[in-house]
């Protein structure tokens, strides 16, 4: 049997029950209510379950995404999965939309301009693309002159990228270039005499 | 349609910038700027438009460049004023401050490109309920008539016209200047100093503005004099010509 | 462990992975396909693994259904499934989903990808929704590149509705203007207004 305590049973089983209907990722809360458990409680059980899942090699698995738990296929039968439904997913996004995706992410909410100002370039066309793609919305307007639209990202967004929240995204500190790489940069500016 | 360019093929000045000094490894002595012009060129031919910002951006990053460059090419620094060589500076520190976000950028870009490959490797379960559940959901559609579904066609398939600059509130009237210039030319002579203002008691803003170029091009051909005694204040305009000289002057 | 055959279990979490993912009951025939395997080695592993997710008590159940295997809850936590799908549900639909159904009813068979161009955003999960309530449904697949999958309303949608055929929605005829004929309506319209 699984690695469960076995009291846990019928409580894992009503969460298999709930998630094998489920459309949307369940947050924890709700199938707390369900159960009529603390949501503590609720989390444990379902990371109980996941793990049990991996060790009995199952073909599905239970992952924590958008802010609640979801079943899924495992990564392992990809091949078979791949093969039994015909690729519906839409198409792989450009650089470039990935670029501002990432600023829209990293910096959310944020304007077309402000976007624009990081790119160095117009992000009309592409904050359009991503809107269209569901994985960024207006969340509000700003507060100062011109009341510009303010972007966020989706629930849709973090379910395609496999997070949980946006407090799970790598942080942005990764990715500045190191010293000898800025020094690089400034090598390329550097004015002559300073050397 | 409205005006749009594509630019999701097209990365920026900045990551055409670091996609050079990357390629180069070459300081801005050594980058060859006409290169970086001819590929902005390239690219733009091949978008078939040109986008007045990236267009801008650009030129704001060659100018700087350039300006480095020449710099570098000086034989010294004794000609330069401190004041330019602060201003340069800060030229740079900009720069350079926005060539690190945007590779900092880049990097977030890419690993959002990994976490997505790898979901993507699962598939969510997507089944909903069977039909022994079809009696617990509440009818969604209870109440709703076919005419309701058609007020819905028309809302969704009319809900999107192109963008557009909204036109209305400017007026249709044309007002063209040489019209003005004729208007004053028939009131002004015998008439002695009198103000912009009674002038133009019942104009429309178009027609106030066809008045003024006229007046400044009837001051021009020195047929008005024009007086104004304060900042903002009334503008007197004295007719100074015989109406024969305006004949001859134009 | 399962009561199943150690060699059994890639084969196993392979069937998991399909029946996870599908949306209708999966004809054996196609199983066999994917894994390679006689028809009545699909039957005999498909058994074996019903017959495990029973014992083990699992929340969920392989069931033959409809000429094919399907996962759905089990019986036993009928209760649960039913608060879950009544709390879940919406009381009414949303005038997005309504919109989006409008189109459906309309333009069908429409892909995703169609129906998200024209309502300028992506509609994939209230596609979802009306999926999941079965007024509409796959009916095909496009022939152009990417197969997407398309979707048109269900007999219970007609039924819902009182009609008989789709033939029978009120004429959308003069409401199909092109959009500088939409524009030049909605241009009259604000001007009136305005008045």
């Amino acid at each position: 049997m699984s690695p469960l305590p076995a009291e846990w049973r019928a409580l894992a089983g009503a969460v298999e029950a709930v998630l094998v209907v489920a459309t949307e990722p369940v947050p924890p809360r709700m199938l707390a209510e369900l159960l009529e458990l603390p949501v503590e409680q609720v989390e444990q059980l379902c990371a109980a379950l996941a793990a049990a899942y991996e060790e009995e090699e199952r073909g599905f698995e239970i992952v924590r995404v958008a802010g609640g738990y979801r079943l899924q296929s495992h990564p392992a039968y990809q091949g078979y999965v791949e093969r039994f439904v015909l690729d519906d997913s839409p198409q792989r996004l450009s650089p470039a939309a990935m670029e501002t995706l990432a600023i829209i992410a990293y910096k959310q909410p944020i304007s077309r301009a402000q976007i624009a100002a990081i790119r160095g370039v117009s992000s009309e066309g592409v904050v359009r693309l991503l809107a269209g793609r569901g994985y960024v919305e207006p969340v509000g307007r700003d507060q100062g002159p011109g009341q510009a639209v303010l972007f966020g990202t989706t629930a849709l967004f973090l379910e395609r990228l496999g997070l949980d929240s946006v407090a799970d995204l790598p942080p942005l500190g990764q990715f500045v270039p190191d010293s000898a790489a800025v020094e690089e940069l400034e090598h390329v500016l550097r004015l002559r005499g300073e050397e | 349609m409205g005006y749009e360019v594509r630019t999701e093929v097209y990365e920026g000045p900045f990551d055409l910038l670091l996609r050079l000094i990357a390629a180069q490894e070459v300081d801005v002595w050594e980058v060859r700027i006409s290169e970086i012009v001819d590929a902005f060129v390239a690219e733009t031919r091949r978008l078939g438009a040109i986008d007045l910002e990236v267009a801008t951006e650009f030129l704001v990053i060659a100018a700087t460049l350039l300006e480095l460059k020449c710099r570098r090419l000086l034989p010294g620094r004794d000609d330069v004023e401190l004041e330019e060589e602060l201003a340069l500076l800060e030229a740079r520190d900009y720069l350079l401050a926005r060539l690190v976000e945007a590779r900092t950028f880049q990097g977030a870009a890419q690993a959002l490109s990994r976490l997505e490959r790898a979901a993507s490797r699962s598939t969510a379960r997507r089944a909903g309920p069977d039909e022994r559940f079809e009696r617990c959901a509440p009818d969604l559609l209870a109440g709703v008539t076919p005419e309701d579904l058609l007020a819905a066609a028309c809302r969704a398939l009319a809900a999107r016209p192109a963008p557009r600059v909204p036109t209305e509130h400017l007026p249709d009237e044309e007002v063209s200047v040489q019209d003005a210039i004729d208007e004053l030319v028939a009131t002004l002579p015998g008439r002695g100093p009198v103000t912009f203002r009674a002038l133009t008691t019942s104009a429309s803003p178009a027609h106030l503005v066809a008045s003024f170029l006229a007046l400044l091009e009837l001051y021009k051909r020195e047929l008005v004099e024009l007086e104004q005694l304060s900042t903002f204040g009334d503008l007197t305009v004295t007719w100074k010509a015989p109406s024969a000289a305006l004949q001859a002057g134009s």
